[in-house]
């Protein structure tokens, strides 16, 4: 009896929680309010939040695989024989397993599924959707899916603006990198890559990333990108202002012209062509995002189509969302690089809005006043927030103006441009 | 240990220079390969239009399920007309 | 020709057939008959039989693992090594096979795949859905997106009620460790406490459960369960006239109050710390439940609530349908365990109405006859069987008496409870 | 042996009992708290229900989808009640 | 700088495409023009050819196993640690890791992961999809869903037409072994039986049977069967009309008798008895179609019914289609014995056509020409396409002559019959 | 090497005729079977109709959420008409 309360008590939140996984808990608890009370990407951030808390209950070790149940079950003959596998005291157990890879860490798995431990809910979510890579390429098939792709085609050269808005990427890279003069930073290569993709503003493209270069971090990154993609009508406007002028802003454009069917069709097809001839490495994520859009367009397979517009994308949202917030730990998530990768994110965004806009600005000046500069803006992706904004920006402007359709072409642009830069990380960080 | 730290740090700052460059160059020559690439295809799909028309027997999008959909379309229509007309 | 003659006599059914296997597939049949003709819980006890029926189909092994494939073929050069690999005279390989454990198991496995022998489709199935633990959980999600908790949170107090039912669930764990003083039962307390689940009529926490304690014994403990959950209508009005008079059965209670929207949804949150801070052993059940609840309630999500609530479910179903099927193979369940669990499980629906009744009166007493004591019968769950049953039994007393949205309140509260119960035997019992 | 096996069976009665008596015990205690931190947590929702009064655009729990059947039911509906009214 | 050029430049599709996949890439994109602007089976034939373009990406090894990648890299330690696995010289590990299977298979694979090769895309939705064997499955499940067995029911002697169809597959299977006669083919009788598969007309069965039999060949098998199936408006005509009299072709035949709900839900309950007792070894294939139809005609599960006939059938048609396509690679597509199957699955299908009808006149004889000798062709199965065939070829020599019900029951007993084909090959060849 | 090929082709075709005459006996085998199981199965349901009769309460294909909202929406229609036609 008393051995039976003793092992409640000891098998109690209350006794084991510590510091770090109530202030995730409360992390958690934010990102839901957010999502309900403000409207901030609900689909992803509300099962983000609710796997953040998951992940952080004390003891059930939800999100942690064999291993670390083994360590947390605490059993002294396991913990000798993990060591033994590891080749570490038993004391440095912790660190060892951290660092174990390749063949140790496979047979500190077989290990511990020997012993019958097994992996936490969260941990096989994660595993199935984000380790294989599958669910975030699966989104990106629904995003094609769900995206029209006309603007873009009536008018292939604002695909030089989702281009420019890339400049947040890239220099958010070098920030990253910089930041390490800083006692605590430590970002390598891949971990800069990986959280530079923020600047992408695209949820599924992030997530993908990091989780081949720096799934530590993964949690992190897709907190920061989707947060920052909410807050694109907060973050944009005073950045498209200060580098426009009253004039700019009021320009009407033309027209979109219709685009044929055909053209629909053979779009896909074309970016794919480009990317397996020029950016194999991009092929998962452009390839995906054009069989979704093939999926759309072809017109023959609607059930397809709408499966892949529904009931796949949102299947995958669910597990991939609770997912990512098992990568919420307290351990991994409360530490100096997550301000660091918070505060670069913020700067990624204003930076590729900014590289938008002047590109939008040259192309004013090249087309003799024909474009109206904020269409560059909606270059970041952060599909159809952005856009949403640049038509907003132009009608406060003009009451005239609609640009809702004109910044729908740089906007998806924005897509194929992150995962155009994404290709170009794999292939040189990731290889 | 602290100054091969920052001459770590310096080389790595270069190698994220130049992957800065390496890949603003390459998203830019892709997109702009890109904006052509599909201008040739536009012109293409128009080439090809005319016989486009011969086959105007693709399936169309509305599907059975969505017959509930139509119904209420024809029915909105109907007390729609219904209204106009007086009926 | 001959021998493909042979071959093929060999491969058929009615020269393999077993008597245990015609039985089990007359067992499948019967469950079928009793989903279709009767209404018992067709959605779960159809696939059920079906996958029985598949299950006990000779030859084919679409139950088996890897290793029971090797075993099928017989072929003695595979048999002597696997024979080598457990350490057994070929003679006793059935009995090594069935105790092989940790290392000698994952071995033996290894041998199986590669000496080409592939699991049974019906094991794969078992393996994803229900090994992993992760059917049942993903279930639990949609009856958390489906279920309305209003009346639960409107009055509080009809937890108790719900609390009182599970004492179901704990009288017959001592009744299954008491049937071993008859011989041919020797549960352990692991079986004992996955087959007391039963008492918590709920079908996703009792495989859950029965999964991770007695996974042999799943097949019997799920047909039990969900069969009772059918008969509720049947085993619960003798009981409850019997605890109750008729003047206690006529008590109309008072309306309840509407309950706002805020709290629907901090409900969720506040079961979700609660469960963090006292009974992490509870986490994945509780935890899932209440996600699928603030999908629903959140107001903000509805692509994915109405996922949960519709092509999850169903899709899971299926699969879990037929994998606990697969756990019908005649040697598993054709044994005097059976019977008992079968027993056994009348007894927890008895002994759980009773105690919920048994609490109504006293709440009928404390409340100075507020309550009606019929609702304590709705303590079980087996939503929403068992608050329509208590519905019908207040309307026969008093034609103007409607129980059912009071009774919703501690059949909502069951399906907690006996999560709470399941934490509790995890805790103790699996840690 | 047989003994020996009562033993342990009696043992196990036991263990059994001490675990119903946990388990009742721990079940009506995290009920039992429940229900106190609801009642806070209705009271809280109640203080908080001005401010929720000032964001009233929270998305209604109807769909599009939804809509649309409603939409065809009601249709329905009048023209079956204008049959027999003869409207 | 030069570096990450040359490794850009390296990781280029124009500086690695090899001839054979520009020739897969147009494959690809032929079979998608055939599904777009023919209709050739759409809902398969365009994601088997957007996942043949994909499979033929260079250097990215979408298709590529772990082991694949390590190859790809082309890491001179990496290729000595995976030679010295499998024994075999590092010059020559191209042949090695074809040829490599079972223990030194797994070891290559184990390798490759703890190098840190993780396996393409493609492959993942090949592993998971039909590796396992479970997506063609739960396509026949949505077909049973989907299919009314009325007209069978009402008159079984139909059955024979639906068996003597199934003289194409056993023909084609000696074809394929004659064929060895030429150089450069040497089909093994495995490899024999499973392109003869494609005289089932039957897309899921053929997959099946390939993935257990022939899994290099399965993409050729599938294309074609699918192809062939698109086509059976022109194949299947002019056979028909050699063999029938003009008289012959306008027999109209009796009103089938209505068939009562209790039949339609003993029927698959029949059917698979039969296959449980008779062909075991057809369980897996016969069990999920007879599932699925007994959802549908229970009338108590409408949920699962309806799940399995859209959400499950679409998402998994698309996982199929794209896992199918990755086995379209060029080094294992563009082979002579390509052209083999697509000639033997020409012939098969004509044959079985042809086997049907005449069994089709038989019947009329015997039956004092009740029976219209044209419904015999729709036994090759390929549902619902050949039973409108029959009927357009009676309408045109009888404008009052609606066959299309008639039809329904040779076309559906077609199904069953190539699924006990498949168990006989299963059962002799696969064993 | 050649003349064994040859040889070992020709044991291949004639297992290839074997399995043609096992298999194509199977295929009739089964599905002759399954044509008299069926009358069998036929007669059988014949005799058990008139019990089913008795039980005419199998659940109706719509199921019971829609009917609900169908029900609801014609009942907002019908009161909002009252309402406007002073009913
Ligand atoms: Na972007
Ligand atoms: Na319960
Ligand atoms: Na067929």
């Amino acid at each position: 009896m008393e051995q039976g309360f003793e092992a409640i008590w000891r098998s109690m939140g209350i006794a084991n929680i510590e510091i770090g996984q109530i202030v995730m808990v409360l992390v958690g608890a934010g990102l839901i309010f957010l999502a309900i009370r403000k409207g901030f990407e609900p689909l992803l951030l509300l099962p983000i939040g609710f796997g953040c808390i998951l992940a952080n209950v004390p003891v059930a070790g939800l999100a942690e695989d064999g291993v670390g149940q083994l360590l947390l079950a605490g059993d002294p003959a396991h913990l000798g024989a993990l060591a033994q596998v590891l080749g570490v005291p038993v004391g440095e157990l912790g660190d060892g397993v951290k660092h174990a890879h390749g063949a140790a860490s496979s047979e500190a798995k077989l290990l511990a599924h020997n012993l019958g431990y097994e992996p936490g809910m969260l941990y096989q979510f994660y595993a199935v959707a984000i380790g294989s890579g599958v669910a975030p390429l699966l989104i990106f098939m629904g995003v094609g899916a769900l995206t029209d792709f006309s603007a873009l085609i009536a008018k292939p050269s604002t695909l030089l603006l989702g281009a420019a808005a890339q400049f947040g990427i890239f220099s958010t890279l070098i920030g990253a990198l910089a930041l390490n003069v800083i006692p605590g930073f430590d970002f390598t290569l891949a971990e800069a890559s990986a959280i530079a993709i923020i600047g992408g503003a695209d949820g599924p493209t992030a997530i993908f990333l990091a989780s081949k270069l720096a799934p530590d971090l993964l949690g992190a990154i897709a907190v920061a990108a989707y947060s920052y993609m909410a807050l694109v009508p907060i973050i944009q406007p005073p950045i498209m202002k200060l580098l426009t002028t009253q004039s700019e802003r009021r320009v009407e454009m033309q027209q979109l012209r219709p685009v044929s069917k055909l053209e629909k069709i053979l779009f896909p097809l074309t970016v794919l062509l480009l990317c397996l001839l020029f950016l194999p490495s991009a092929a998962p994520l452009i390839g995906m995002l054009t069989f979704g859009n093939l999926l759309r367009e072809s017109g023959v397979v609607d059930r397809l189509s709408k499966a892949a517009q529904n009931e796949i994308i949102n299947a995958v949202t669910i597990i991939l969302g609770l997912s990512v917030g098992s990568k919420l730990q307290a351990d991994k998530f409360l530490s100096v690089e997550t301000l660091g990768i918070l505060a670069l994110g913020a700067a990624a965004f204003c930076i590729g809005t900014a590289a938008g806009v002047l590109m939008g600005k040259l192309m004013h000046r090249l087309s003799g006043g024909k474009v109206n500069p904020l269409i560059g803006a909606a270059g970041v992706s952060a599909v159809p927030m952005a856009a949403r904004v640049v038509n907003k920006v132009g009608l406060e402007a003009n009451h005239h103006n609609f640009l809702l359709m004109h910044a729908m072409g740089p906007n998806v642009a924005g897509v194929i441009g992150s995962a155009v830069a994404a290709g170009v990380l794999l292939a040189v960080v990731g290889g | 240990m602290r100054h091969g730290e920052s001459v770590m740090n310096t080389d790595l700052l270069i190698q994220g220079a130049e992957l800065m460059l390496l890949g603003m160059g390459i998203v830019f020559g892709f997109l702009t390969v890109l904006v052509f690439t599909l201008r040739g295809m536009s012109l293409l799909a128009d080439r090809l239009h005319q016989p486009e028309q011969v086959h105007p027997e693709l399936p169309p999008p509305i599907d059975v399920s969505d017959h509930r959909q139509v119904i209420a379309a024809i029915a909105v229509a109907v007390s729609r007309y219904r209204a106009t007309h007086g009926a």
